[in-house]
């Protein structure tokens, strides 16, 4: 019988520095691979919507305003987001992608949730659309 | 194969008698299709041959032009699995049950008939499961024609109520409550500080994603099935995909077999970490706590670092993996499982030596190999016992073919015995973690796969942190699938766990709990264990009626 | 008459004067030193300076809640008892190297029985919730208190006995002037520190409140300045321990700078047993206590009867 | 406290170390209503030594008498929904109410299950919301700071 097998790691504990991070006041870069908020570049895009239909969560939506002038805005709801990445993976122009920074999400309501993607004319337009037909505006945004 | 050809030529000469058909869908399978009234007579031939064990009953709407109903009993062996497949009408559903000669199947009938609404003739427990107390007796989720946009619902019965019982003082632990960090509501009759029966009621975590995967395509049941459960995520998405690429037919690159193996791994060590630091802050040791999640830390970041993210890594894609590994990770790996293997033998000294914690472990919860066999647990509870139960030893998958698993036994039976058997299965996988990153293969990540699958049923077993996990996948042909049957390692545990508190002390209740490493959102189910009134003795549980609960549960 | 005065006086400054107050403060300082120093085993940072006043001033200003099961009164008013038997108990004791508010012969054992009050009022606030935890609890920390109080108090008799009196600021000055008695009664200074845990129901003794087991055993139901209160009487009860068992055992404490460091090395000692042990089963509690604390407690007495002839 | 005539200025320094004290020392509780474990277990890990939320005063209590913040995770089940509902009422107030992970704010990916009645929202008032699936334990830290900057800044004062 050993007097608690423990002592020595606690002993070694009370030396050493504590392992605590600092986080809120010191905040250390995540790995680069993180998956954090989407990301999505309009250039490339097809609106071919692979995307959305793998999607698990409904999180992206795909708004055309224009197929043939390739008009399109991303609406992407960062609540429902799952971060599962299914959606780069598919996107066969590398138009989406996850970013590593953006992981502090939490806000006291929704709103900030609901990103808009896009050339700052199209959203524009496509909100100015939604208030117009503010009976059915924001098709699905509360499920 | 040749021991698994024998199992099943073996079943199939057990089964002739009734066997109407039989047919081999994959090398490891046999299907043999009986008329429904010769399903006991079958049972219980496979049951008196001593053919393997009671996996899971699976249940199929064959939707209602075929107006049938199927049932699949499937048997593990080894490797093999054989399969008895049964139909009943489905305007009158009506099976008989095979509960005289496996109790274990009381469960999956309650199951089946709460969601197909099949009525098992001789089945010795009606009442639901896991639907909550206002669902309507006759909307069944699983049939392809319920009508889901309706609550279903019909008046409440008044909920039972807590505190004082008959005599029986009642102690309550859960669905919230600090010892349980998922939700399951138990509930505990004590005479003194003695535990004399007790219930469980389970559901609380159940959402119906079994009906869900039937409503959403192939890719998106992949992270619908992955969060089935946070801590053993990976195990799950890997069982569906080797379900799913077995029917189309596709080959997983061996590059990213090995990714997957190691995730599972790494999994593995995470899992069984975490439990480690529960299991001693059960017994009020929350130094051990705070270490052992101290170091886990190393394998979060791991994961993290490779695969982005802590939980729910999302590593699989159907057809191979996402991630890559580069030189940095692997010698990142390399010293992660270094540390690992350090910290366990430190653990291992610990957990075996500490007088005051072996007073909490040793000679609790104690449950002997034929118990275990009996009850049917499986994974480190079963292991623990005595039993060699892991699936990465019986058939072998993945990369498990090529780095042979050595299984992981302790014979005591206690509590002691399954924080042994764990810890060293933190060493295990240390080494296979080493031995994988040796033999990583180069090439390819992905296979590029259908969106239609091809219509057919596939198998696949897998061994995650608990114990065997068990999918069967079938696919109509579509971008759907038709049905998923997912059966989790948790129940047939959590079961033992009941029977093991009954006689012991309230103090030790958490702990035996936790022993089996409960997962409550892997299962939902009501498994209700009671003593005769005042007798604080197991014998009051028969072999029969403690059978009738040792039992696999599906979600 | 006189007596009267003095003790009435006394009890004023406790309670109402800053006296009390400054206990109470004491009190909340060692709690933090004792989680602080828990955290730093357990490789944390731990909470900052102020976090139990943070704590206590937070209950204190918080909605409070009676059940419908419970006494109004009753559980309001166990609370404040709990904390007024703690600082009564005070009184005799010489604190900060002040002298004793109001000594008089057998002190020691009118302030450990009032220490023990806390323990019966933490007891009945558990039974008067109905509430399952509560009660369990309440039965285990009344199971533990008859187990551990006998060989507690015998404990601290040792020194009374060796210096001829029961009156606490006397042994204490007999402890000054000898060696300390940690060296000449090492098992009952053992069995006090113990004691001493059990009674403020520290791991490993913390069984009563389990909280894996059953919640916050017989605090359960209870929050807001209810709560705030048996915290401040726990916090006080801690330092008066502290200063019995050290002026007891450890040579006195004549002045401000001996109290604190001897007091805190006990604490510091406590901290350790508290960090290094899982917790022990009630029934392998009171086992503990009856088979082996009590054999070791007759020994040291029985060597003492011995020694002195 | 409001009853005592005490001057404006008496009044306002009470209310000061009121609102002081409630900030550094927030007591959580955490409730599970049909969760995958994910969250859980993210929540466990910032009170282990590599994130250690005691440092904020944050302490995990047992009961829901003692606690100030109910720290939600999954998607709610129609059976966790009653025991959601009780140990809310529970609570002494002031409380609060942080949703914690994708599921808790808005469903995720078990939108639509037939047993989920859904968000948190739906059936409490939530005054943080943390997505991720699961979040970091320093993304949950940060919802438990921002929560606490409301405290500070005055909002979402209850009476109490």
């Amino acid at each position: 019988m050993r007097i608690t097998t423990i002592l020595g790691d606690m002993l070694r504990a009370l030396v050493r520095r504590p392992m605590t991070q600092a986080y809120p006041a010191v905040r250390r870069d995540a790995p680069s691979r993180l998956r954090g908020q989407l990301h999505w570049d309009p250039e490339k895009c097809t609106g071919c919507c692979l995307c959305v239909k793998d999607c698990p969560a409904d999180a992206i939506e795909m708004i055309t305003l224009d197929k043939a002038a390739r008009r399109f805005v991303l609406r992407y709801h960062a609540d429902r987001c799952a971060f599962c990445a299914q959606c780069v993976q598919n996107c066969r122009f590398k138009c989406l992608s996850m970013s590593s920074d953006q992981w502090e999400l939490a806000a006291k309501d929704k709103e900030p949730f609901t990103v808009y993607y896009g050339s700052e004319e199209d959203i524009h337009a496509l909100l100015e659309k939604c208030a117009a037909r503010a009976d059915q505006a924001l098709p699905a945004a509360e499920p | 194969m040749t021991e698994t050809s024998r199992l099943l030529e073996q079943a199939a000469q057990i089964t002739t008698p009734w066997g109407k058909s039989f047919t081999a869908p994959e090398a490891n399978r046999l299907d043999v299709v009986i008329d429904a009234n010769d399903l006991p007579a079958a049972a219980a031939a496979l049951n008196a041959a001593c053919w393997g064990y009671l996996a899971a009953i699976t249940g199929l709407d064959r939707g209602a032009d075929d107006g049938r109903i199927e049932a699949l009993y499937h048997f593990c062996a080894g490797a093999a699995v054989a399969a008895l497949r049964v139909t009943t009408p489905r305007a009158e559903a009506r099976l008989p049950s095979i509960c005289a000669a496996y109790p274990s199947a009381s469960i999956f009938e309650r199951e089946l008939s709460e969601m197909l609404g099949v009525t098992f003739v001789g089945t010795p427990d009606v009442t639901p499961l896991f639907l909550p107390e206002d669902w309507s007796p006759d909307a069944y989720p699983l049939r392809k024609d319920i009508d889901l946009s309706q609550p279903n619902t019909v008046p409440v019965r008044p909920p039972p109520t807590n505190g004082e019982n008959g005599k029986h003082f009642i102690i309550p632990i859960g669905p919230q409550h600090p010892a349980l960090k998922e939700p399951g509501h138990f509930e505990f009759s004590v005479a003194g500080e003695t535990v004399i029966g007790a219930t469980v009621r389970l559901g609380y975590a159940h959402r119906g994603i079994e009906k869900a995967v039937e409503q959403r395509n192939w890719v998106q049941d992949l992270y619908l099935l992955e969060r089935i459960c946070g801590i053993c995520s990976h195990i799950h998405a890997t069982a569906y995909c080797l379900g799913v690429e077995k029917l189309a037919e596709v080959t997983v690159p061996p590059r990213a077999e090995t990714i997957r193996t190691l995730f599972a791994e790494l999994e593995r060590l995470h899992s069984h970490m975490l439990w480690l630091g529960v299991a001693a802050h059960e017994a009020g040791f929350d130094t051990l706590f705070m270490a052992a999640w101290r170091d886990r830390e190393t394998v979060m970041d791991l994961l993290e670092q490779i695969s982005g993210n802590r939980v729910h890594y999302s590593v699989n894609v159907l057809g191979g993996v996402k991630f890559d590994l580069e030189p940095q990770h692997i010698d990142a790996l390399l010293n992660g499982a270094a540390f690992i293997e350090e910290r366990a033998r430190y653990y291992f000294d610990l957990v075996n030596h500490d007088p005051l914690f072996n007073r909490r472990t040793r000679g609790v919860g104690v449950m002997t190999a034929e118990q275990a066999e009996t009850i049917g647990v499986v994974g480190p509870t079963a292991r623990g016992s005595g039993i060699v139960r892991d699936v990465r030893v019986e058939a072998p998958y993945l990369a498990y073919t090529r780095c042979p698993v050595e299984p992981i036994v302790e014979t005591d039976g206690d509590l002691a015995a399954r924080f042994s058997v764990r810890i060293r299965e933190l060493l295990e996988s240390c080494r296979l973690i080493r031995v994988l990153l040796e033999t990583l293969p180069e090439g390819a990540l992905q296979t590029r796969m259908p969106r239609r699958i091809r219509a057919g049923e596939a198998i696949s077993r897998v061994e995650a942190p608990r114990g065997e996990l068990f999918y069967f996948v079938k696919s109509g042909g579509g971008e759907m699938p038709e049905r998923i049957h997912a059966r989790t390692p948790t129940l047939c545990n959590l079961a033992s766990a009941l029977i093991l508190s009954i006689g012991r002390p309230l103090a030790d209740i958490p702990m035996i709990l936790v022993g089996v490493d409960p997962c409550f959102s892997c299962n939902d189910r009501t498994a209700t264990i009671h003593t005769a009134d005042g007798s604080a003795e197991d014998e009051t549980w028969t072999w029969e009626r403690l059978r009738r609960y040792g039992i696999e549960a599906t979600r | 008459m006189n007596a009267f005065d003095s003790l009435t006086g006394a009890l004023a400054a406790l309670l109402i004067l800053p006296g009390g107050l400054a206990l109470m403060l004491i009190g909340l300082i060692y709690e933090w030193a004792n989680r602080k120093l828990i955290a730093r085993l357990q490789n944390r940072l731990g909470p900052r300076w102020f976090q139990p006043l943070a704590d206590v001033i937070k209950l204190l200003a918080k909605q409070s809640i009676v059940p419908a099961a419970a006494h109004p009164t009753l559980f309001a008013l166990l609370p404040m008892i709990a904390l007024a038997s703690v600082l009564t108990s005070a009184l005799a004791l010489p604190m900060l190297g002040l002298a004793p508010a109001y000594a008089f012969p057998g002190d020691l054992i009118v302030t450990v029985c009032l220490l023990s009050l806390l323990t019966l009022c933490l007891s009945l606030a558990g039974f008067g919730t109905d509430s399952s935890f509560g009660l369990v609890g309440a039965m285990r920390a009344l199971m533990q208190l008859f187990s551990y109080e006998a060989p507690f108090l015998l404990a601290l008799l040792g020194p009374a006995a060796a210096a001829g009196s029961w009156q606490i600021d006397v042994i204490m000055r007999y402890a000054e002037a000898n060696p300390w008695m940690l060296f000449t009664q090492p098992l009952g200074f053992f069995v006090a520190v113990v004691g001493l845990m059990a009674k403020l129901e520290m791991a490993p003794f913390d069984a009563p409140e389990a909280h894996t087991e059953i919640v916050s055993g017989p605090l359960t139901e209870y929050g807001g300045r209810h709560l705030a209160l048996f915290r401040l009487s726990k916090d006080t009860a801690l330092v008066i321990g502290l200063t019995l068992v050290a002026g007891l055992y450890l040579g006195g404490i004549a002045d401000p700078l001996t109290f604190l460091v001897k007091t805190l090395a006990l604490l510091v000692l406590i901290t350790g047993v508290q960090a290094l042990f899982a917790r022990l089963r009630i029934d392998q509690s009171t086992t503990l206590w009856w088979r082996y604390v009590m054999i070791l407690l007759l020994v040291q007495w029985l060597v003492m009867m011995v020694s002195r002839g | 406290m409001n009853t005592l005539n005490l001057p404006e200025r008496w009044r306002d320094a009470v209310e000061t170390v009121k609102r002081w004290s409630r900030i550094n020392s927030p007591w959580a509780l955490h409730f599970n209503s049909g969760s995958c474990n994910g969250c859980d277990i993210e929540l466990l890990a910032t009170l282990t030594p590599r994130f250690d939320l005691e440092r904020l005063g944050v302490k995990l209590q047992a009961s829901p008498r003692q606690a100030d913040i109910l720290i939600c995770t999954g998607p709610v089940t129609r059976l966790a929904r009653e025991r959601l509902l009780r140990v809310y009422e529970q609570m002494p107030s002031p409380k609060y109410v942080i949703a914690l992970g994708a599921c808790a704010v808005s469903g995720g990916v078990f939108q639509g299950c037939y047993n989920v009645v859904g968000r948190v929202d739906a059936v409490l008032p939530v005054d943080v919301y943390v997505p991720g699936c699961p979040p970091r334990p320093e993304a949950i830290i940060d919802g438990m700071v921002k929560l606490l900057a409301q405290l500070q800044a005055g909002e979402k004062e209850k009476p109490g």
